[in-house]
């Protein structure tokens, strides 16, 4: 699996594991833990076999003990390791809260900058299969709030390898954000290591006639939904800001301030959530523009397909929204877009 | 509370349990369940021998692996079906699915799907009991797992420090997931662990049903003398995926471990105490119930778009 | 403490106090817990001797053990009891997310309505005398995002008290945000018990050139701020939105529809704050308003005040803001104004 | 490791931590220390007694409670008073106050001000210690009510599973703040309960500079033959409140056991042992670091606006 070609498709879970093998590779001081890490399933194929290949002491499973592991993460990382740890899903990341933002987020400030720490934490969206209220939430916005994290929550094959890399060798605690729709997405991906930069969004589709940002899972259905404007005549700009925080706000701005309308497709709750943050950012530093927000209604997600559909915003409704914000008509239905990801999804988790 | 061991209706519930998980396995690759299932097959010999031992006033709280101590409640069938197929005749109206079983008819609490989490909220509930002045005891179910979680600590600590009317019934089947106990602590039994917080406990082995059900009658007879937590580990063995209906894969030595619980069974062996019409009469029952279960579930209706915010907010 | 006349001037502390006391004479089901609320401080007077008055079963102190703490809450309000946890600072809550987020606002929706849990979660926001970084967050809206909950900061004795009472009679999760600047501030109550409207703000200031909304001690700053900007001619009309979920948009959207400014001076960092789902919803919902915000740096809080006067927005620097936001003189400094509550406060902590 | 009780050293470094403090006392009304102080005053044997018996490379994590812990590690004097002032030339450059304290060169880790909370990474950096093959113990302080937090608990766990070179020391005067320990937890020792976690624990009575000592020192000469984790419950009694200046709002009998461990207090004793001229030497010296110290700290400035965004991220 470690050949090393110019480049390659693979899928999005495959370039996680690239991007861990040779960075493990090439620091022995990174090693990886958590969950069922060393797990026949190695989490969706990202951490399979590493403890083989590196041994135990670098890949290694963990009591359920997310509180505490969270703290001798932070505790490696002060005596110059580089940790990298695993979680099954984010929600588990509310067992965590208090070690994340009471101390990974503090120990630089508090020590004038003397100790660093290089943790990261991979945290998994669900979504599909039932996952329901406490297996499906995306919580980016809570560590967009406190400062001295660093938050990124790629989209494509190339920057979640790209971007685990550059989280690896940030000395900062990051919270990198994967979501489970996304790991068997494929794509080009350079065999070689790289990084891509904090900070720094990337416009993946370029139109003038709206703005539409996305983030994590729902930058795919904004892509499609751009699909679906297209055939109306509308182009929309989309936008993958990568990087939650530090967050690249010029990228909106600029393009906001061509098409002056732009619509956030969040991938969470809204309120206080990523959508909240965008619009806030262009209603104070730039001018009438035309603002509005999808995400996830105001209740937690649930478990039948029936209404899981009305909970999470998609391709039509987007396209729609983003149609009626250019003026178009209001009584338009867009087609049915299939999102293979999740209808080829099967459980049993 | 009960005192005396009901075979038969220990076989009928064990049975029940059984027979239920077998038809989940047998429909899940229709895909009509779009849930997480977490099987206890292999375990059903602790939520029956529990349950026969417990009182109406008393108190369940489960988990993700819940059916099988829902169905043992006698807990709503038809509604646990419905729930698994998303309907809104469900016990969430299809907004829960497996993970999140609950009755409230039989004080079965909702269950959740994030490990050891509930187990505060049992002590919580006997600190009410006890606070009330009401009868009843509360039953905690978790895994050996869930006893990696510091809030479980606590929450032991806790029920001690108030003297609480609750058992916490520990299924270890030594594993959480894929990983084994040993892995996961350095042999230092849950027993040991839960006296030093002030519990008393006992391990029980071999996978029983009359087993747990005499040392849950024993726990409720002394907390009604004198209220106060217990913790039973309950040893057993789990035939199944963590989640799904697969086989699990495993070393050779822990192949044998499963090949062994199925040799001693404890279903078959409630069956041979019983005559064989009853077991006849019992198995058409059981046969019945699934099927009508199923049948409701199918004919329920999935929940409307309207549904959508019900129940976020009182 | 008790005695009953129509109407008294006391202070925020002793509201939250008569708030509990008549609460718990009216419903045995209502207990106090947490850290320290029967040792002879009774935090900040607000639950002092209550163990006295209504027996150690109905007031208790508990183990350090905050996590436990809150299912144990959870629980009993399942059972049918009606808690009030006491937190000394908000950023305890930090250890209690697993179960506030993923249990107590998620157990009546997955139980269709047929349990509820009427637990009130108090919390006591930090400021001054070296809190510093991990104990002077605001954390509003980390509650604010997450559907089944309620989120409540009252600023005045007057709505303090009916606040709690509201939220101890709410058959919800609701977090109480209390604020230890405001203890010691003093205004009319009624002797009797009442409720406020949770979802309902209050416009305390009446004016036509600019909308400040602030929150929790925020919301005093503001009112001072008016008074700068009255003097340089220029009439804010400030609002205290009290209930943070569910919040009033509708009281700010008329307001800014008239002012056609507005400024949110939030009590907390501002990225995915309180105050970006201010603009945020004033930007998608009313046209051609003019949004800034001021906030918390995004920097942990400093100890040492020469650090910690800049950390904080301030009378001075919100009536600049506004005043430039009405195109008034940019080069104005406004004089000092006196923060008694802050200046006056001595440790030790 | 040191196997030698040197106590001219250890009279040295208890004198300047109580004379330190009660500097702080005396200082407290002026307002120049604007930030919340734990004081240690009768605590201070646990400190001396430890931090002689370790070595340049061994690790320690304190807490809010730090200044005999900074102290007697020998950490940087002139700094801590410096951060007390919020003056820039602080430890923490006057961002952290008396609740973060840290010293980089004496592997002081930044403390923290949440209770239990630095337990994990203290447990993190001994499993670095194990991972990299390096040489040193981590010694990590706490009271007795941090071990009311599961998280304590979790980390016992890691720590036995992985065999990690580490010794918990337990401060355990009794209280959290006003709560007494009996009011937390049932009657259940701590050293059972870490026992129980796989944690070699002993309980160390008496409060006595030297008893600690040996009791690390003994920890680190078995760490040094096999990494392993230990537990040292050191009972001690605080004189003064939880938090600020005064004395604590407590009862008769609680007042009778700080007038005791004042009649008891082993400064004095250790001064006993030592010769009237050491003792005078010693004295001067600590009067003149602690003047010196408050000099460098009145002398330095306060941090300027600039310095707000300064050491957030890396
Ligand atoms: C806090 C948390 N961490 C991780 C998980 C993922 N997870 C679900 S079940 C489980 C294993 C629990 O093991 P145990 O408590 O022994 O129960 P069992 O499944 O064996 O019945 C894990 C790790 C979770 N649901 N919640
Ligand atoms: C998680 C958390 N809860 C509560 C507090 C408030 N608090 C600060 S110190 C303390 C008492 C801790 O007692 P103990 O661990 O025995 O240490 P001691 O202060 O006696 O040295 C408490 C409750 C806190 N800082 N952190
Ligand atoms: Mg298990
Ligand atoms: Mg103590």
């Amino acid at each position: 699996m470690d050949k090393i070609l110019d480049k390659k498709v693979i899928n999005y879970g495959e370039a996680i594991y690239e991007a861990i093998t040779q960075e493990m590779a090439r620091d022995e001081n990174i090693f990886v833990y958590g969950l069922g890490v060393d797990d026949p399933k190695g989490h969706y194929g990202t951490t399979k076999d590493l403890h083989k290949k590196y041994g135990k002491l670098r890949s290694f499973d963990t009591p359920l003990s997310e509180d505490a592991m969270t703290g001798i993460g932070i505790g490696a990382a002060l005596a110059g390791l580089r940790p990298i740890y695993v979680h099954q899903r984010m929600d588990f990341l509310l067992l965590c809260m208090n070690q994340i933002v009471n101390m990974a987020s503090k120990i630089r400030y508090i020590s004038s900058g003397e100790h660093s720490v290089p943790l990261v934490i991979r945290a998994a969206i669900g979504r599909s299969w039932g996952q329901g209220a406490q297996h499906s939430q995306a919580l980016q916005s809570f560590f967009m709030h406190i400062p001295g994290l660093k938050v990124i929550a790629p989209t494509t094959p190339h920057d979640v390898k790209g971007g685990l890399i550059a989280s690896i060798r940030d000395n900062n605690p990051v919270i990198f954000i994967e979501h489970r729709m996304l790991y068997k997405n494929a794509g080009y991906v350079p065999s070689d290591t790289y990084e891509i930069k904090f900070g720094k969004g990337r416009v993946l589709r370029e139109g003038n006639d709206i703005t539409i940002v996305g983030v994590s899972h729902s930058v795919e259905d904004s892509l499609r939904a751009a699909d679906l404007l297209k055939g109306v005549g509308v182009n929309a700009e989309v936008i993958d800001p990568i990087s939650l925080s530090p967050i690249d706000n010029e990228i909106i701005r600029d393009s906001v301030n061509k098409t002056k309308k732009l619509l956030v497709v969040d991938n969470g709750w809204m309120k206080c959530g990523f959508s909240a943050e965008i619009i806030a950012d262009v209603a104070t530093n730039c001018e009438s523009i035309l603002c509005q927000r999808l995400g996830f209604p105001e209740t937690p997600c649930p478990t039948t397909p029936s209404l899981e559909k009305h909970f999470y915003p998609n391709p039509q409704n987007i396209a729609k929204k983003a149609n009626e914000m250019c003026g178009g008509d209001s009584e338009w239905n867009p087609p049915e877009v299939v999102q293979h990801e999740i209808v080829s999804f099967k459980g049993p988790f | 509370m009960n005192n005396l061991f009901d075979i038969k209706k220990a076989y009928y519930l064990f049975l029940l349990i059984r027979r239920s998980e077998e038809k989940i396995i047998e429909l899940y690759n229709t895909d009509k369940i779009k849930s997480p299932v977490h099987l206890s097959i292999g375990q059903e010999a602790i939520a029956v021998g529990v349950s026969l031992a417990l009182s109406e006033s008393d108190i369940i709280f489960s988990n993700y692996r819940g059916h099988a101590h829902f169905i043992a409640r006698e807990a709503n069938l038809d509604k646990m079906w419905a729930e698994l197929y998303g309907k809104s005749r469900g016990t969430a109206r299809g907004k829960g699915g497996s993970m999140h079983l609950n009755d409230y008819e039989k004080n079965f609490i909702p269950t959740s799907a994030i490990v050891s989490t509930a187990v505060p909220e049992a002590v919580g509930y006997a600190f009410a009991l006890k606070y009330k002045k009401q009868e009843g005891t509360v039953v905690c179910y978790h895994g050996d797992g869930a006893t990696d979680e510091g809030v479980f600590w606590e929450s032991l600590n806790f029920a001690s420090l108030h003297s609480l009317p609750i058992i916490f019934i520990c299924e270890n089947n030594k594993y959480a997931i894929y990983s084994h106990q040993n892995t996961r602590s350095l042999n230092n039994p849950i027993v040991d662990r839960a006296k030093a917080f002030g519990v008393s406990s006992i391990r029980i082995s071999g996978n029983k049903t009359k087993n747990f059900f005499d040392a849950t009658s024993d726990c409720i007879k002394q907390i009604k003398k004198k209220s106060q937590p217990f913790l039973l580990e309950c040893m057993t063995t789990r035939w199944r995926d963590h989640v799904g209906i697969t086989i699990p894969e495993l070393s050779k030595a822990e192949f044998e471990e499963i090949e062994n619980a199925k040799n001693n069974d404890d279903l078959v062996e409630l069956e041979k105490q019983l005559p064989e019409d009853d077991v006849l009469i019992i198995n058409k029952k059981v046969t019945t119930e699934i099927e009508n279960a199923i049948n409701f579930a199918e004919s329920s209706n999935f929940p409307e778009e309207s549904e959508l915010y019900d129940n976020v907010l009182a």
